[in-house]
């Protein structure tokens, strides 16, 4: 366990340093940035499996399983959504994306 | 200390570095598609190192539920078409939550267990079947620890229902708002009982049935909560439910003591607050007139006479006009994604280019359902994103340009949003398309757009409508335009 | 002391704050900036306080000693030049600010 | 855990807190100066809670260095003159970075007697002097520590040496740069030499004397690094030590335990940084050409050859054609610093300005000797910020300007760095004024700027040179101008 004022000081900069990253974004990339984003939460799929690891009771496996199956498909949907539309941001001479 | 958790605790850091350089990336156009490239590197080092933690058990269904989980994902994302990617989003920011509930679920369970072992005589009210085999060895929550693991759980059980609601709106599965009288009442007395039942586990009271209950309040709060918001105003939810799992994350972060889920939480957590409100300015409203405002009820009220009528055009003479024209721009909205027209438009732009016409597009930062939507549109159709023009760029350059093509768009082209004081869009910026030469209008026939209002810009002296689908609107231009040169 | 890894995670987070926090800064702003800063990392003048207050041997007192007076002339003069430079910023109608 | 401790940690986290919070603000000038007061509270706050540390000792010692540290920083940054600025900069920081060293220092001499406790009899070498009468309380650095105790205080001497000497070379004392065949190898080495003894101090070999070798050189290199740079290019430098003594601080942070300090050093350290990066480009030089550089000793190459003669005009007509023009633009340079002109020139502009001309002061972000200069210089004159113009926004206006008033600028409304690919400042943007309708420049005759060119600029056909100083030329423009109303 981290101690408690450390934990504060993390907490901060990481609201900080998330805060200045988006201060300035342009209109045209907030759906993708969403997206992107949501694919950065999906880190809980390292903390679902810390959980599954550690389980030992029934109860406590199935609900591990459980986390680990959504922490999964929040990274790996977030992941190609996010990937598919910044795919289609691309200066001139591009080529048409992939039909809708 | 062995080399192994250093190892593990070193590919974490670099997660963490690898998120917010991919973030920072993904925050500008031009380094954008390597952003989530480097996000994703670090996510893959992050898995793959937890994978070798030491005290790990049942891998094998760890490493089933992570196949599965991707395998479903992936295959859905891929093949979901572009218009729906904001409910996507909304489920796989649910999958998200549910993941960080899931998390504070089993750690409060498992401290139910280390309690009853710790003071075996003094928790009676125990029901019997949480067996205990095998306790963990890892020694109590500290009460912050615990404090935060509650709040993740909350917030995160929140977010897991609230985006369900989301995603079933936009994809169409729950149509109708649902209101009921005194609505805001029942959800805040919710939201109330769901906290107390958060203290109640804080503060001594932790047992089995108290934590069922406070997660059945927190998922029925997020129900509550999201039913009665419009489908249009989704993407705003959505991006704070987005906000809501990043902290949810970070809280649970902290409970299993690992910095990479922190920070990549706390960073999207504050990024997407941010976010939020961005796009609840762009769309010129307040957070909270979305989260509890009633917009499309007020729309409709007493709205300004509008004297002319509505002149049509065919399509073989909108084609002349533009083919003969020196500037062209092109305003698409909300109508040209339902139509599904951007490819043709792109393909009838292009033939304007090959005639020596200088095409623009001039993009409303609120066009469409979701903000940047006609520029996801266009870039899919491939338009180069420097024939693309934001508002403020633009407007100054719309009394030099002969035809303006409107396709799909009302109220962000509707100039009574400078003029008429009651109506409902007054005082959003608009794109200033009555200045050009000539207007012409690309829609079905009278329906209005999203604020239900009448449009001004449709009986001006300098305004044809061109009436027709979308895609069916653009394929006859595209025709026209190639019969001119046959 | 704060453990390894913490202790890297603050630097790192510390220092994207304090790169984003710039990165956008107008060139007017430049030379107050840079004393600004000047001021900030007079928290040294907190270790100078700290070395000082732990220092046993005559030498180790001279030593802190002279670094606390340091440390003080960085904060103290930081804040003055920053505060003379900055409150010559104003909007339209200030009056005159002092004599150079 | 007592809360005394615990009220100083908070005070330490706040005090983090409202440095960043006020280095926010203190980027955007609308809020800048409130950012100095944030940070300045921080300060205060982290200061007091020092005090209150419990096991501090020396606390009379502690007030009094404290007194007159401050007083006498205060005293001389209240009364020195603005134009003397950026050496206070440097002489603060220089303290910053003396005392980031000292600190190092004392912790390495600590370091020397707790392990000449641990291991008594295996340090034959250690000078009897070191008493060992009251031995530290607190456990051996880790090696961690150790070597960044080490690296802060190499940094941190370096940036107390070579601030001082900044200071010097800004304030007069040493005019000339100091340069000798092979100075490069020589600094190189005297690094190495510092770096190799930081080396042996973290590898066991931790004694007095080494201690003491590795200070002398580190100081020395600080020095040798310093001398050959010329005194216009000290901003950049200054802002290099700033970054410089922020890693230090953090360094030293690190070996103390205080995450204040860590921080506070580490935000300063990147944006010090990034800072000199950008004062480095906004001259458009790279940061190596100005630490290794030799800008003024290149210049002077084969110049283009520049035809026809300087045009003088008299203040009389000067003021006439200023006082009967619709738009006039004010350029300031360093000329104006050095004859402290801002004054009347803002005078002379308010009179301008009542007569129903536009006047815009345009800004070259170089103009002068560092940054902002000239910002400053007209902040102080009283000169309010709207009518102030940057480059980029003002270059498109001068073909509708009808006169440009230069005064004591050159090299950055030099049109060669367009034209000339042999001048040293090919590839600086400069300001245009070339474009305007008439020019008039004030200056003393026909000094050179400082890149030492000619500027030909002052032989076009449009321009007329108002010979003088520019106090006295600005003070002849006003009293010709009232004398026209009279
Ligand atoms: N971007 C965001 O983030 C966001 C989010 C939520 C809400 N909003 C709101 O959405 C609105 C966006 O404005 P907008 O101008 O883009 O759209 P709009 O005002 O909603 O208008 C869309 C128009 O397209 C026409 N249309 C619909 N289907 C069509 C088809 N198949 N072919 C041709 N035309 C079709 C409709 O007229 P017909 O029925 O006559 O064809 C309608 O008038 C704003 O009020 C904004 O505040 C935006
Ligand atoms: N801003 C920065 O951060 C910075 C830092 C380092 C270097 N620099 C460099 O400094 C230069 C700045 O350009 P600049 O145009 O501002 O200045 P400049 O090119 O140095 O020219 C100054 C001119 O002012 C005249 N002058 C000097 N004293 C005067 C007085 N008392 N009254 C009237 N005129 C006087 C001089 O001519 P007379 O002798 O004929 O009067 C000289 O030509 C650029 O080359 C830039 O790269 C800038």
């Amino acid at each position: 366990m981290i101690d408690g004022f450390v934990a504060l000081y993390i907490f901060m900069l990481a609201a900080f340093t998330g805060h200045e990253i988006i201060a300035r974004v342009p209109v045209i990339l907030h759906t993708p940035l969403m997206s992107g984003s949501n694919f950065v939460h999906g880190i809980v799929l390292v903390g679902a499996m810390i959980a599954l690891g550690h389980a030992t009771t029934p109860f406590g496996i199935g609900l591990g399983f459980v986390a680990v199956l959504l922490g999964a498909g929040n990274a790996a949907g977030g992941y190609v959504v996010t990937e598919r539309m910044l795919e289609m941001f691309k200066p001139s001479g591009g080529k048409p994306g992939d039909k809708a | 200390m062995s080399w192994l958790p250093t190892l593990v605790q070193a590919c974490y850091f670099l997660a963490a570095l690898l998120f917010i350089l991919g973030l920072k990336r993904m925050s500008s156009p031009r380094t954008a598609r390597g952003g989530i490239v480097w996000a994703g590197v670090g996510m893959l080092v992050a898995v793959l190192a937890t994978f070798a933690l030491p005290d790990m058990h049942n891998r094998g269904l760890i490493l089933a539920a992570v196949l599965v989980g991707v395998a479903a994902a992936w295959w859905s994302g891929r093949r979901v078409a572009m218009t729906a990617m904001p409910q996507m989003v909304a489920l796989y920011n649910g999958m998200g939550g549910g993941a960080a509930a899931g998390i504070g679920a089993a750690e409060l369970v498992a401290q139910v267990q280390r309690t009853a072992v710790a003071v075996p005589d003094t928790s009676p009210l125990r029901p019997e079947s949480w067996a205990l085999d095998a306790v963990h060895q890892v020694a109590q929550l500290t009460p912050v620890a615990l404090g935060l693991g509650v709040l993740g759980a909350l917030i995160g059980a929140v977010s897991f229902s609230g985006s369900l609601v989301a995603f079933a709106k936009l994809q169409g599965w729950m149509d109708r708002r649902f209101v009921f009288p005194g609505q805001r009442v029942v959800n805040l007395l919710v939201l109330l009982l769901a906290v107390l039942h958060g203290v109640m586990l804080v503060t001594g009271h932790l047992t089995v049935p108290v934590i069922a209950a406070f997660f059945v309040l927190s998922l029925l709060f997020g129900l509550l909560m999201t039913l009665p918001i419009g489908g249009a105003d989704m993407p705003v939810v959505i991006s704070l439910y987005n906000a809501f799992t990043g902290l949810a994350v970070a809280f649970e972060g902290y409970v299993l003591g690992n910095e990479a889920m922190i920070i990549a939480g706390m960073v999207v957590g504050a990024a997407g607050t941010l976010l939020t409100q961005l796009m609840a300015k762009a769309m010129n409203r307040s957070l909270g007139n979305v989260l509890f405002g009633s917009f499309g009820a007020a729309a409709g009220g007493a709205a300004q006479e509008i004297a002319g009528a509505q002149k049509p055009i065919d399509a073989a003479d909108a084609a002349v006009m533009m083919a003969y024209a020196e500037r062209v721009a092109i305003v698409p909205g909300y109508g040209m994604a339902v139509a599904q027209a951007q490819h043709k438009v792109w393909e009838f732009a292009k033939l304007l280019i090959e005639r020596g016409v200088k095409v623009k597009f001039a993009i409303h930062p609120v066009a469409g359902r979701m903000p940047g939507h006609m520029n996801v549109l266009l870039a899919e159709a491939g338009v180069p994103y420097d024939l693309i023009e934001d508002m403020d760029d633009i407007n100054p350059e719309f009394p030099n340009t002969d035809v303006v093509l409107v396709i799909g768009a009302n109220d962000v082209v509707n100039p009574m949003a400078k003029t008429d004081p009651t109506s409902p869009i007054y005082g959003m910026p608009i794109l200033d398309v009555a200045a050009a030469k000539h207007v012409i209008v690309v829609k079905r026939g009278k329906g209005t757009g999203f604020a239900g209002i009448e449009n001004a810009l449709f009986y001006a002296d300098n305004t044809r409508m061109l009436y027709g689908d979308g895609q069916a609107a653009a394929g006859q231009l595209v025709s026209e335009l190639k019969a001119l040169d046959a």
